[in-house]
């Protein structure tokens, strides 16, 4: 039993904890062992395929439940990202930590959230699934803080929110329990249409809540941006490619495994709007609010989770889209979201890497020092922004082409009002750190080292081939709409079946390549151009040279800060802000009881005694 | 072999299309200024001299991998466009692919005029970009209403639809609200006065352009000439009905094209901002009006 | 310069035939001759008939026009400016404070004659001249473009160590990043 | 009209108004020793309250003499016992109170607790 | 066999012992105290097979109940007795090198006093029998929080003192009018014939009991003493008081109240009173910036949690709260122990200047981080399991009012977690405070040197973090064991009065 690869793979992922605490001190055997253990696993992983539909039972009962996981299809599906991303930022971690102070932790902290994570997507009961789902929410906050110093605020920040979202999910898994009698997915999802609709309707919102959390939906996302921002680069594409997914999981576990589609529509308010279409709704805000707010930020990271946050919304659109195609397109979005948006920062952390920042305004022109992670950087905002022919226009395309097929006009705006404000916001990104004007600052600094650079060159082959060739992805994902009972998505090796809609990634690519061509013989036929310098430049005769800073990064998008200013109520920041000193003011009220006069105190006893005597009087 | 032939010289009878189209609105400002005005095809001289230059300069890789871009993400978009005889690919994307192809050659003009270095060109995209969130979410939203109205996102089909019912099955005429809003939209998309403030020469030195002498000048009006008939057949596709000829189609065209040069002889410039107001305002709740119309 | 002419190829021939009717121009306002420019523009006289369009950056133009007399401080940009142009470009001195300081013969901060440090195509004589006398050098600028006869241009490139040391006897050195001498090997001139 | 009293009610309302004023004392007044002194009142009350639980009418002292018959005659001999270890209770505790009242008194030179509030919140 | 009573006498008979020899060589009391223990402890352990056969009654003096005094010791008994042995088994050992003053004697002999009262209260089957130990133990731990006699202890020392003397006049009271009632003074006998009892009286008895122990027990409102008197007594005796002396109180409660004052309303009021008590002591810690008040607010939220789960009165609840006493037992003495050496070295009771601490004092900074991660409640910890069955008993309750109480229970835990983060934040940071990097150890100089607390210190710390972590792989056991107390405390219940 303990030779299957589920079997190995947890048990690699503890024992890479366990590792990582006897290596505690020796960083470089620490890396090294990281890496064989997570080569190991990404290995086993591919092996996975094979025993789809295997249960593998622990012998430990705890509560009547034996602790229990079974491969799926969708398991296998989120396992292979999440192997594979650990992996590639493990091979990008070895050169760019390397001699950084405070790592020891690192890998273990690593180790114990891809534990929790991948034992969440194996579990196949709710029990084994809160407990995993806890060590990984907890994982997720020690990797948060890394860094150190200015992480901690917004990692406890995240903690107060997992922590609330934690909460929820567990009294709704525990209410499950209640009322099911068991903890199996199996014999839940069997026994969970019988219950009473209201307790079934508390159920459901109290899991979708505790799920919005985690996957940073609006507005409960307020936790993410700076604790992602403030953590080590290469482990904020790992948390924002992968960690923030686990809720999309669970929201499609709860959605398909154990409501159902025709359950979810059950809960109607008014006419349409039921709460499928309430959670779309929110969804919607997702793309729009954060993407409109990354627009503005002046920090690479921050801008990237900002939109980390936004991408959640397509996939929360997709899933709860009730099309076949809607669906593939949202799970085929995590995928693809994974792939550009661990590019996008791995290339800022390149640059990080290089120049020890990550502020736009104080970067500029480095492509001509650091063209590979321009390239990267370049592959994976076209694939952020959905644009052809890179993988985040396919899942993208099939949201739209859903929610136009549903009608959905409204949905459908949102989804791609966010792709322009993703767009204007990358470009903004690419521009303020390569383009524009080199400073005389990194003049002299070179491109990052070969496995820094690997798994650039990784992720920007898979953003391209899985934009041209979705097919094998979308085959594992019509599996898992088979697994759910749902319709397949009509696939074919480049794109949809033409009988479901229209699109052959391989036609636009190709015809794409030769406009390329055509346009280079086009350019080929003026005369020879030469490179010039930076400071050969227009400046209405103005001579340039080092000493004058001749940049535009600044307030990249002014208009758009004259509207958008005066909208900008802080609503949620306000209310965390509220809350928070709501409890330190019921914290101090509440602590007032305590005067610290004896008298009072006796008095209390008395009074205590009053009421319990008349309280028992009057109720027996 | 006629599809081959048509792949082959379809974009340069857009090219000459485009360049006429220009060259007429070149003559058709200067008439409504009362001047003489350049010959109608002033344009094409323009490029030719451009593409002659014996020296040009470039500001590194990506400003001239950014000019084939531009110009190969318009010849993509133009491929997927139906004309009449020329409806080859429009069956592999639908006009959700052509939204975002479209989207190429903005993206490649951004990165090369970013690559140029010069602040003028940067605050050019930096307005491009802000007016492309403007008059696109307007148009988008037209793109969709229709789609919902016609039950297919396949050009080809939008088009067989309104064709099926003559004059009054145009779009424009069975939705006017959207063909209205998109109508201002497109204006927006054509970066026709009042939203020229991209350009904008006498404040930021045309912007995007400031670094672009030659052939990457030269490329670059290319480009807008086949930008010019794209964006034209796109609304002719989708609200004038199509065209079933080519006489209809270049009608079509040319009167699209006199409507849209008269609002843009008459105006001023729009600041950025209030441009995408006024497309945020206008044609945005013109667009859901008729959005509305469709879904209840 | 004859000898160029003869060394055309046929294809230069009609390519000069045909991008002569397309001049952008690049006035640069030193002087009071400006105010003469836009009567020229517009509907009185309207030199787009030519093909004759304001360009706002040197890159895009192709005659750059002095307007009047040229201080030291403001003949370096002119020579900055000039040199971002790309060939083939055509310098043109307009009125007399170009060809012999005009007015300000005496002065001690303004060059007399332009040809000194750029090679000029034409002159515009007059102080002020006409719009009539503008259209007139611009017609003669496109016979010549037409004859391949404007070459003034290669000048610069095949005389850059006159101009350079006329203009550093004026200001001293300036730093403009153009290498004359190797763009004239890079693109052949 | 009168009321026959028994010792029995006697002692009963007796301890009754020991505790009442006792637990008065210790709620009302602000002096620690005050407080200890309304606790040992209070004390006294119970353990009155306590030993008249014994109570048996006109019993004998629980001594097996005898001279006396059936143990039905005799007083509970049970609560006499708790008192007794009741009373020496409340004697350590009353004793500790003080030492503890002194130590503090030296220190904060008060013994009004309301002005006792060291420790709060 | 061992006779139960050795578990009692042993302790009480080494008091004495240890004040004799305290005489002469004072530097042997503690060792002798812990030998005690430890073998006291030992001996709890070779009675475990035994008592889950049957529970053991001890007759003293000859005569049987109803009419003599004995000690019965159940499941439950012997269960807190390990509690309360183990915990202090480790703190003794903590003591050696805390305890650093010449009054060692004294400390060892009301150490053994305060176990001896509990070991008592956890055993006896006779309510008088039940007040006497009471009064040993309140009498060992005034004393106790006074051990530092300085302003502070003092003034907690009395306060505890005056409202804990109320509450043995309550219970006394209690006695007395249940002897009164029914003649009799076992507990078995009065659960037996208390139906005898009027209704007025049996609700008289209980309020005053319930309000008599509830002050030791720490039940809101009655639980002003406690973040005085556990934030100004040594921090092995806060351990003590917070791991095992609260809960030994409160299980006495119960255990009452499920024998004599099974009223419906009772439980109901108790479990609200639980949960309240949870959220005023989770939002008081959140503002409080003294560490060791910080844990003692902690500890009346986590006494909330226990009451409301005993209060349900379902055996699952039951059990999740025995499985929580042992947790909070772990966790809290290690707390408590942690900060104790930490106040040491930094000579101060503020987080802010142990801003960084952890750095220098890696061992106990990583026991805090446990054992509050444990609180909160993090598997693979134990306090996971813990709450997580309080969680699972009460909604399985299946009434509405237990599921609203249990998401106010969660939402304790929400305010818990975050100010437990922010401390072991404060642990971690860079930078250091001044007091953390002026401080200095018995061994080293310097301000990168380890300041870490001895040994002998850091051992019991570790075998309750150790605990804390791998406790869960007992866990089968564990539950085996709280499943038999939970049988025979659910044994005493008759039936519960609506």
């Amino acid at each position: 039993m303990l030779t299957e690869p589920v079997a190995l793979m947890l048990l690699l992922s503890v024992a890479g904890v366990v590792l990582n605490i006897i290596l505690y001190r020796l960083q470089s055997l620490q890396m090294i062992v990281s890496f064989l253990v997570f080569a190991a696993m990404l290995a086993l992983n591919l092996q996975l395929y094979g025993t789809i539909g295997e249960t593998l039972v622990l012998p430990v009962v705890v509560f009547g439940q034996a602790m229990s996981f079974a491969v799926s299809p969708l398991a296998f599906y989120f396992t292979l990202m999440i192997t594979s991303i650990t992996l590639l930022t493990v091979i990008f971690s070895l050169e760019s930590l390397r001699g950084k102070a405070c790592t020891q932790a690192y890998y273990l902290w690593l180790f114990l959230k891809t534990f929790g994570m991948l034992g969440v997507v194996f579990a196949a009961d709710l029990l084994t699934f809160f407990l995993l789902w806890e060590l990984m929410t907890w994982g997720t906050f020690f990797l948060m803080q890394q860094t150190g110093g200015e992480s901690f605020s917004p990692a406890k920040k995240y903690v107060v929110y997992a922590v609330s979202s934690s909460m929820l999910l567990f009294l709704g898994i525990a209410l499950i329990h209640a009322w099911t009698g068991s903890f199996s997915f199996r014999e839940v999802a069997a026994a969970f249409p019988h219950m009473p609709e209201g307790m079934m309707l508390l159920v459901v919102l109290l899991m979708t809540v505790g799920f919005a959390v985690e996957s940073a939906m609006f507005p409960l996302h307020a936790w993410l941006p700076e604790s992602y921002a403030s953590t080590f680069t290469s482990l904020t594409s790992y948390l924002s490619g992968i960690s923030t997914r686990m809720g999309i999981y669970g929201l499609i576990l709860l959605l398909f495994g154990f409501v159902g589609h025709e359950l979810a529509d059950r809960f109607q308010l008014i006419g349409v709007i039921n709460l499928r279409y309430i959670v779309s709704i929110f969804g919607a805000l997702t793309i729009i609010i954060p993407t409109f707010t990354a627009l503005f930020q002046h920090d690479a990271k921050r801008l990237v989770t900002w939109h980390g946050i936004g991408q959640g919304g397509y996939m929360i659109l997709g899933i709860f889209s009730a099309n076949a195609l809607g669906i593939a397109g949202g799970i085929f979005h995590i995928f693809n979201y994974m792939t550009y948006v661990t590019l996008i920062l791995f290339s800022i952390a390149a640059v990080e890497y290089r120049t020890g920042t990550s502020n736009l305004n104080k970067l500029g022109g480095l492509i001509k020092r650091q063209p590979v992670a321009f390239l990267g950087l370049l592959f994976g905002i076209i694939g952020l922004a959905g644009i052809p022919p890179m993988n985040g226009f396919v899942s993208k395309w099939f949201i739209y082409k859903a929610l136009i097929t549903e009608g959905y006009p409204f949905l459908a705006i949102s989804a791609i009002i966010g792709t322009l404000g993703t767009i204007l916001s990358v470009y903004k990104l690419i521009h303020n750190i390569f383009l524009g004007q080199l400073q005389p600052e990194y003049n002299e600094i070179k491109e990052v080292p070969f496995l820094m650079q690997l798994p650039i060159w990784v992720l920007m082959l898979a953003v391209f081939a899985t934009g041209v060739f979705p097919g094998p992805i979308l085959s594992l994902i019509a599996e898992i709409q088979s697994s759910f009972g749902l319709a397949p998505v009509p696939y074919t090796m480049t794109g949809v079946d033409p009988a479901a809609g229209t699109l052959d990634m391989l036609v636009i690519t190709t015809v794409f390549i030769g406009g390329l061509l055509l346009a280079w013989i086009v350019f080929l036929l003026g005369h020879k151009r030469r490179h010039v310098s930076q400071y050969q430049n227009y400046a209405a005769g103005h001579f340039l040279d080092e000493s004058i800073p001749y940049n535009f990064n600044y307030n990249f998008y002014t208009g758009f800060e004259h509207i958008f200013n005066p909208m900008k109520k802080k609503v949620i920041a306000r209310t965390e802000v509220a809350v928070s000193s709501l409890v330190e003011a019921a914290g101090d009220y509440l602590r007032r009881i305590y005067t610290g006069n004896l008298a009072t105190y006796a008095m209390y006893i008395m009074a205590a005694l009053v009421v319990t005597s008349l309280f028992l009087k009057e109720l027996i | 072999m006629s599809t081959v032939l048509w792949i082959i010289f379809y974009p340069i009878i857009a090219f000459a299309i485009g360049v006429i189209l220009l060259g007429y609105g070149r003559k058709f400002n200067a008439r409504v200024q009362r001047r003489y005005g350049p010959p109608i095809q002033q344009v094409f001289y323009d490029i030719l001299k451009l593409m002659s230059k014996r020296t040009n300069i470039s500001h590194g890789w990506m400003h001239d991998t950014a000019l084939v871009m531009l110009l190969g993400g318009t010849l993509l978009t133009l491929y997927f466009i139906p004309v009449p005889g020329f409806d080859f690919f429009s069956g592999y994307g639908d006009f959700l692919v052509v939204m975002y192809i479209l989207l190429i050659p903005s993206l490649g003009m951004a990165l090369g005029v970013g690559e140029t270095a010069n602040p003028n060109g940067s605050i050019g995209i930096s307005r491009a970009l802000q007016m492309l969130a403007g008059y696109d979410i307007p148009f988008a939203l037209t793109f969709i209403g229709m789609a919902i109205l016609a039950g297919t996102t396949n050009f080809s089909e939008i088009i067989a639809l309104q064709q099926a019912e003559g004059i009054f099955g145009w779009g424009l005429m069975t939705n006017p609200f959207l063909g209205v809003a998109a109508l201002i939209a497109l204006h927006g998309m054509m970066g026709e006065k009042p939203f020229e403030v991209m350009v904008a020469p006498h404040e930021i030195a045309t912007g995007p352009m400031t670094e672009m002498g030659g052939k990457y000048l030269g490329m670059m009006m290319i480009q807008h000439a086949l930008n010019v008939v794209i964006e034209l057949t796109i609304y002719i596709n989708l609200f004038l009905g199509g065209a079933a000829n080519w006489a209809s189609y270049l009608v079509k065209l040319f009167v699209l094209m006199t409507l849209i040069l008269s609002v843009n002889a008459l105006f001023g410039r729009f600041r950025v901002d209030d441009a995408v107001r006024f497309m945020w305002k206008v044609p945005l709740v013109l667009a859901v009006i008729g959005v509305l119309i469709i879904i209840l | 310069m004859s000898e160029k002419l003869t060394q055309r190829k046929a294809w230069d021939i009609v390519l000069d035939k045909l991008t002569k009717r397309s001049l952008w121009m690049l006035h640069y306002c030193t002087g009071c001759g400006a105010i003469e420019l836009p009567p020229t523009m517009t509907s009185r006289y309207d030199m787009e008939r030519f093909g004759i369009s304001a360009m706002v950056t040197p890159r895009q133009a192709d005659i750059l026009l002095i307007t009047g007399y040229l201080s030291v401080k403001t003949l370096q940009r002119v020579i900055l400016t000039y040199e971002q142009m790309q060939a083939p470009k055509y310098v043109i001195g307009f009125g007399s404070c170009t060809i012999n300081g005009g007015m300000y013969w005496n002065s001690y901060a303004t060059i007399k004659s332009l040809d000194q440090y750029l090679p000029v195509e034409l002159y515009i004589a007059g102080c002020m001249p006409r719009p009539e006398a503008i259209i007139s050098s611009f017609t003669e600028l496109i016979d010549r473009i037409g004859r391949g006869e404007a070459n003034s241009w290669q000048d610069y490139y095949d005389n850059y160590d006159f101009y350079k040391k006329n203009q550093e006897h004026v200001f001293g050195e300036i730093n403009t990043y153009v290498d004359i001498k190797d763009d004239k090997v890079k693109f052949g001139i | 009209m009168m009321i026959p009293l028994s010792i029995h009610t006697i002692l009963n309302i007796g301890s009754f108004g020991l505790l009442v004023i006792g637990l008065a004392i210790i709620f009302t007044k602000r002096n620690l020793i005050t407080m200890v002194i309304g606790l040992n009142v209070a004390d006294v009350g119970a353990n009155i309250l306590l030993v008249n639980a014994g109570f048996v009418k006109d019993g004998t002292a629980p001594i097996f003499t005898t001279a006396v018959g059936s143990a039905q005659a005799m007083s509970d001999p049970v609560p006499q016992a708790l008192v007794l270890t009741s009373i020496v209770i409340g004697f350590g505790i009353t004793a500790l109170a003080l030492a503890l009242i002194v130590k503090l008194y030296r220190r904060r030179t008060t013994l009004d607790v309301s002005k006792i509030r060291g420790l709060k919140w | 066999m061992v006779n139960p009573i050795m578990l009692i006498l042993i302790p009480l008979l080494t008091v004495f012992l240890i004040n004799l020899v305290n005489i002469k060589w004072p530097k042997f009391s503690a060792g002798l105290s812990f030998l005690a223990i430890a073998l006291t402890t030992g001996m709890a352990f070779t009675l475990l097979p035994e008592v889950m056969q049957a529970p053991i009654e001890v007759v003293i003096a000859g005569t049987k109940a109803p009419i003599g005094i004995n000690l019965l010791i159940g499941p439950l008994g012997l269960m807190l007795s390990l509690i309360i042995l183990v915990t202090s088994l480790l703190v003794s050992m903590y003591s050696f090198s805390y305890i650093s003053d010449e009054r060692k004697g004294m400390y060892s002999g009301l150490f053994l006093l305060l176990i001896v009262g509990s070991l008592g209260m956890v055993m006896t089957g006779d309510i008088f029998n039940l007040f006497v130990f009471f009064e040993i133990l309140c009498i060992s731990s005034y004393i106790l929080v006074a051990y530092q006699r300085n302003e502070h202890s003092l003034e907690a020392s009395i306060k505890y003192l005056l409202l804990g003397s109320i509450g043995s006049l309550f219970l006394l009271i209690s006695i007395a009018i249940l002897y009164r009632g029914l003649g009799t003074l076992n507990i078995a006998d009065i659960a037996a014939r208390v139906g005898e009892l009027p209704p007025s009286t049996r609700i008289a008895a209980a309020a005053f009991f319930t309000i008599g122990i509830g002050v030791e027990a720490a039940i809101f409102p009655l639980n002003s003493w406690l973040p005085d008197a556990h934030s100004s007594a040594p921090s092995s005796i806060s351990a003590m008081l917070s791991g095992f002396v609260i809960e030994v109180a409160l299980v006495v409660l119960i255990k009452i109240v499920f024998s004599l004052f099974a009223f419906a309303a009772l439980f109901w009021l108790l479990a609200v009173v639980g949960v309240v008590s949870l959220l005023i002591g989770e939002f008081a810690a959140y503002r409080q910036e003294n560490i060791k008040r910080m844990l003692a607010y902690s500890s009346i939220g986590q006494v909330g949690l226990i009451l409301f789960a005993l209060s349900l009165g379902t055996e699952a609840a039951t059990r999740a709260a025995f499985l929580q006493i042992i947790n909070h037992a772990a966790a809290k003495s290690a707390l408590f122990l942690v900060s104790g050496y930490m106040i040491i070295r930094t000579g101060s009771y503020q987080i802010a200047d142990y801003r960084g601490i952890a750095r220098r004092m890696p061992v106990s900074g990583f026991v805090f981080f446990l054992a509050v991660l444990s609180l909160v409640g993090v598997p693979p910890l134990f306090g996971f399991f813990s709450k997580f069955s309080i969680v699972m008993a009460a909604v399985s309750s299946g009434s509405t009012g237990a599921t609203v109480l249990t998401g106010l229970v969660l939402l304790g835990t929400v305010v818990e977690a975050a100010y437990f983060i922010r401390v072991l934040q404060h642990f971690y940071q860079r930078e250091p405070a001044k007091a953390v990097t002026a401080a200095r150890s018995e061994r080293g100089a310097g301000a990168e040197s380890s300041i870490e607390a001895p040994i002998a210190a850091m051992l019991p710390v570790l075998a309750f973090a150790l605990f804390l972590t791998g406790g869960v792989l007992l866990l089968g056991s564990i539950t085996g064991l709280a499943d038999a107390a939970v049988q025979d405390l659910f044994a005493r219940l008759v039936s519960v009065l609506a």
